[in-house]
């Protein structure tokens, strides 16, 4: 974590491309420190211990991918602020859809960390519970989960539920044609549904401006007629303020809206990506500066909100957590091939029954 | 009490009878709520159910296959109608990397209660790609069950079994026979189980395996075969995956010749599965390989070609001879 | 054909609709004799006389159909204004993409009509010569042919040819994910393409409002960072100018245009479908007033370009024309299923040998 | 001249040749270009053929593999890179619904030059979705030729032909040999002929066919069936649709003890389609009927669970003792 300190107002790289996202972080100091009072301290400091949490389950993971323990490990540093934001500003009741990039935001729905870090272990153990947590499973095929979310929020809109269904994606997944179907469906179904784009201006290598022309994600909400709104996503106050206002208009009835989250991807793809190979490092040497902790901590602080030692022992906890939930995955006992056959149907087939998963034979008499 | 109805009216009647004992059964597709779709399958059904049952989604299978997925992690059971065969494969992904993956993606705890309806199969004289047979695209698709009927009872019987199966079935609907003629069904369907062939024919020389429209021609040529003094036994797979190994095994053993009909290209079709299975597991009960009589290893030509490239009685008696002659 | 007579400016039913949406037949008297002029006697009669061309076709084979000689068919019966419009605006090096609805636009690049009637007799003679005319097989998969329309127009700019690609689409096509994927991509490659959506506010029995929230087709555009322009369809020299900007545009080098031809669909969708079930059949008669033939006529007439006999006997020619056509379709052989087999690879391999696709059998000797 | 390369350095070096030789072939894909696709098939190509000809793609696989059929329309040769198997899944559409279809639709006259290329394939520890095998999805697809090599040498000289077929031409490239070791290749690969399959080790009492990353188990299996004094002969299938007919039949015919092994799933893969065929054209000459050693009829498992799903030397021995014994 970086050392905390006053805030500072000039945060140079993304200053232009923030231009227009709603932000706490960047309001001048006067009506910042109004702001998160008005936040209130527990939610604030909650909102801190939740990306603390999410820090250090990620350092953690990619940790324990170097020592081998787990394997490819898409690391979220710096996407902290969009994911800690937007949980906090559901209820339990609404679902999250997240991908493999929010891949631990279900230790925020009470999930053990470990849980998370038996998937990139490799262990079925690593799938949570689905309706225990209102997270569907960490979704890896770009895009793929959207209209996944329109159908929960839509659906429970017919149940009469009122759940709001949050969905996770990245500036590429809108290239994808999943995106644009399920925007539009669930336009056209007034889906309380929200669609939260974090633009880290990078699909694995490559930059925004090869994957769409528009400068601004939130602008193709207006080809489906809903509202687009534009966030700092390096802001956790911010976030959470977005979402929120989302969350609430879907459940007043008035349907989608989707929120691009702008920020910058400081760190690799994921542990087997090397982005030296594709943009200049000193680009997310820069946008550090804006990495949603540091930041936040020291608008806390300066807000006399949080004393810096409170904050330094929320991340030291998290730490510590993080670290113990990773000593445990040696515990977990791969399941047998048998037993994981028996988890594809609710009656298994002969086709996955036991024997047919041994030695290959000819059949018996009948 | 019991009606005479065509398959697409059974169809429709079991999707009406599913809206109503279960309240959480929900239509979704292109044109069925006050069109009652391109075939008339659901017609009436928006009028009794409302549009949040019967719903008309915009025109993009990937997206509302999607959200009938979402719809089921809510307690929803949706029954997706896709407008025609090769319609599906805009949501092959969805149907393959999300549907097929659920349960397993939950340690087996929750499925999802999703049913797929795909009117397939050529004979209508229909335009270029709304005469595919794309069923094994979905049989080699781990978690996924598919199924197809035959006739009006069995497509009533397995789509309000598919219905109650609690896990996604995808149910290939024959289009063609949609309309051939009129049989009995009960006011109520009984949810059969899901994954048993029938035998439709009793016969002991040779057996023809078939599934959907092709039932009808394996039984023509049962027909034909017995003016020729050959007693051909029929089979209707309906379950295509998983097959019913039991009938499978039982029926070759018992008569030793085996002829398997569908209408999906030859290359690693549905006959080459069974033929697979069977050489394996009663290999020396079988007095003649396996003979094939399947769709070309070719887009399903322009409907002026369809009766030559479709399996026919008359290509299924002379493999069935082929077999008997062996 | 509507019986000619003075050009009327007050068409109900659109007015609405057609707002914002560029004109020519609704242009004040006036204006509209300008902008008739200045396009000159040629080509107004050239673009009558291809409408001409294109609703005997359509009428033609109606009655065809009804006779059993062709299967289902698809009639764009008041959409001759949009496709004739957009193939006279383009050059024969440019490529056209039409899909089912635009079936007969090939005979307007010089392919004998028997040839798309064929398509619909199931006889493969009817795919006619794609590298001849520019023109891609009639495309029936929604929104599949925008991709390639993308590809081929960036793929021609990559090849220093300058030609255009226009891909045709209805309302219903902008729901599915190839739309989006296509014109994301467009942009992205400034690839020198139109998108032609005809807007006939019907996909099948699905009116425009379940099939989007936006009420304008054109706005999509934005969300692409292209531009989106909005014309009356039922004006061909409306449509024509258009396209002419997009097609100058493309050519340019300044990438996509989305064209939103707006209309109304007077017919069934297809020869099988039955409007009466899902529309009030007052809705399609009103907006009869505005089909397109009959309006470009009355403005001609008006303006002294044409006299009514002259473009009646257009009509007559055309209707010939497709007589004939329709009269030679018994003349052509069905191909065997051999020669068919054939034309699947360049190089046929066993499975589709001769020997496969007769009786069953079991093999030979090796 | 020659050079010591792994699988993905002779793909480059492949693509490089093909690149300089052919000025209208293009390469499309997601992170081909700077970064050298996430497998680095195709690094330094961007450089050496500027980003016109090595493009990278916005996230848009549907998308991009339609604009490569539109441009094989204008005359271009794209080969498309799809980043992982499960991710072709969202084109599935285009290439059933138009690239299998588009020479047939010009009654023969124009082909799409159009090579897909697909990792494909486990065994690399990696995330879900990431270690699927879908080439039965497009061998049963009309139209498509499908193709996979197990060696550098086979993947430069196939994918060298492959771009020189004139008809698509799906690639699947075994990702889990991509680095497994070196072999000398030529300078230049040579465009070998495209449906031939491969001896690969001679041997006379049971045959084992596979293909991509199976045929190195089938070589290891061999070998432990030889220290048991088995001799076991290993054919490379290498073109999968169509299937090299003669030297199945060949193998079949002197061996009479076949095994088919693969990593994707057993119903209506590719080893049904095999046992299928040489049931029905060989029976006679079978001393046992074929085995499949194949993936399981399952979602491919995490990772921890990959070794014990994927077929092993220790099953395909165990199924080549079955035949052996029967
Ligand atoms: C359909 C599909 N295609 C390709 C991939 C491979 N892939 C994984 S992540 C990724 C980039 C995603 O970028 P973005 O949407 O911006 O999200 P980010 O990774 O930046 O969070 C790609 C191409 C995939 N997972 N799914
Ligand atoms: C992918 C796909 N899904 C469904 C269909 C069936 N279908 C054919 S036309 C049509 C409606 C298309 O509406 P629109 O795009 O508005 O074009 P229009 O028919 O009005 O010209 C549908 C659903 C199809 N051809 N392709
Ligand atoms: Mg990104
Ligand atoms: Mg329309």
């Amino acid at each position: 974590m970086r050392e905390l300190g006053a805030a500072s107002d000039d945060l140079a790289p993304g200053a232009e491309l923030m231009e227009g996202a709603s932000t706490v972080l960047g309001l001048p100091t006067d009506r910042r420190r109004e702001a998160l009072a008005r936040m209130g301290r527990p939610l604030v400091l909650e909102l801190f211990a939740a990306m603390a949490r999410l820090r250090a389950f990620d350092e953690r993971a990619v940790i324990l991918q170097r020592q081998g323990v787990i394997g490819t490990y898409p690391t979220y540093f710096g996407e902290e602020a969009v994911q800690a934001g937007s949980v906090l500003a559901l209820e339990d009741r609404d679902w999250l859809f997240p991908t493999y990039r929010q891949n631990s935001v279900v230790v925020l729905r009470g999930c053990p960390p470990e849980v998370p870090l038996l998937l990139w272990r490799g262990n079925p153990a690593g799938w949570h519970d689905v309706q225990a947590l209102h997270t569907a499973p960490v979704c890896v095929p770009v895009a793929t989960n959207y209209p996944h979310a329109v159908g929960a929020a839509w659906g429970s809109r017919l149940l009469g539920a009122a759940s709001v269904a949050l969905a996770y994606g990245g500036d590429g997944s809108t290239s994808e044609g999943d995106f644009h179907e399920a925007c539009n469906l669930a336009a056209v179904a007034r889906a309380p549904v929200i669609f939260l784009v974090t633009n880290n201006q990078w699909a694995i290598s490559t930059p925004l401006r090869l994957q769409t022309r528009v400068e601004r994600i939130a602008d193709k909400a207006s080809a489906y007629g809903m509202p687009g709104v534009r966030v700092d996503g390096f802001d956790v106050f911010a976030c959470h303020l977005a979402v929120s206002e989302a969350a609430a208009r879907a459940r007043r009835g008035d349907g989608p809206t989707l929120v691009e989250a702008v920020g910058y991807r400081l760190g690799p793809h994921g542990t087997a990506d090397e982005p030296s190979l594709y943009r200049d490092p000193e680009s997310a040497r820069r946008w550090n500066a804006w990495e949603p902790i540091g930041r936040a901590g020291n608008a806390l602080v300066d807000a006399g909100l949080a004393s810096a030692d409170e904050l330094a022992k929320l991340g030291a906890d998290a730490a510590a957590e993080m670290r113990e939930a990773g000593d445990r995955l040696q515990d977990f006992p791969v399941p047998s091939l048998e037993e994981v056959a028996a988890h594809v149907y609710r009656d298994t087939p002969w086709t996955l029954g036991a024997e047919r998963l041994r030695e290959p034979t000819f059949g018996e008499e009948v | 009490m019991s009606t005479k109805v065509t398959m697409v009216e059974a169809v429709g009647r079991a999707l009406g009878q599913v809206l109503e004992e279960d309240p959480r059964a929900i239509l979704l597709g292109e044109d069925i709520g006050v069109n009652g779709g391109v075939f008339r399958a659901t017609a009436g059904l928006q009028e009794r159910f409302g549009p949040d049952r019967v719903v008309d989604t915009p025109l993009s299978e990937a997206g509302f296959v999607g959200a009938a997925i979402g719809m089921c992690l809510v307690g929803l059971h949706p029954i997706v109608e896709i407008q025609f065969d090769a319609f599906v494969y805009p949501a092959f992904e969805q149907l393959a990397s999300h549907a097929g993956r659920f349960r397993w993606r939950t340690n087996g705890a929750y499925g999802l209660p999703l049913v797929i309806r795909i009117p397939y199969g050529g004979g209508t004289k229909a335009p270029e790609l709304h005469s595919d047979s794309p069923e094994t695209l979905f049989s080699h698709t781990p978690g996924l069950r598919v199924v197809a009927p035959s006739d009006p009872l069995s497509a009533g019987e397995m789509l309000v079994a598919a219905a109650a199966c609690g896990d996604p079935v995808i149910y290939m609907e024959p289009k063609r026979l949609y309309r051939r003629g009129r049989a009995e069904v009960p006011d109520r369907f009984l949810a059969l189980s899901l994954d048993r062939a029938q035998v439709v024919r009793p016969g002991a020389d040779v057996a023809i395996l078939a599934h959907g429209a092709m039932v009808e021609v394996a039984l023509e040529a049962a027909e034909q075969l017995a003016a020729e003094g050959a007693s051909a036994r029929v089979v209707d797979l309906r379950s295509l995956y998983p097959l019913d190994r039991d009938t499978l095994l039982r029926t070759a053993t018992e008569v030793g010749r085996v002829v398997v009909v569908h209408e999906a290209p030859r290359h690693s079709g549905l006959a080459a599965e069974v033929a697979a299975i069977l050489q394996e597991e009663v290999a020396d009960h079988l007095l003649a390989p396996v003979l094939r009589v399947t769709g070309m290893d070719m887009p399903f030509p322009l409907f002026q070609l369809e009766d030559q490239a479709l399996p026919s009685a008359a290509r299924v008696v002379s493999a069935a001879r082929a077999t008997l002659e062996y």
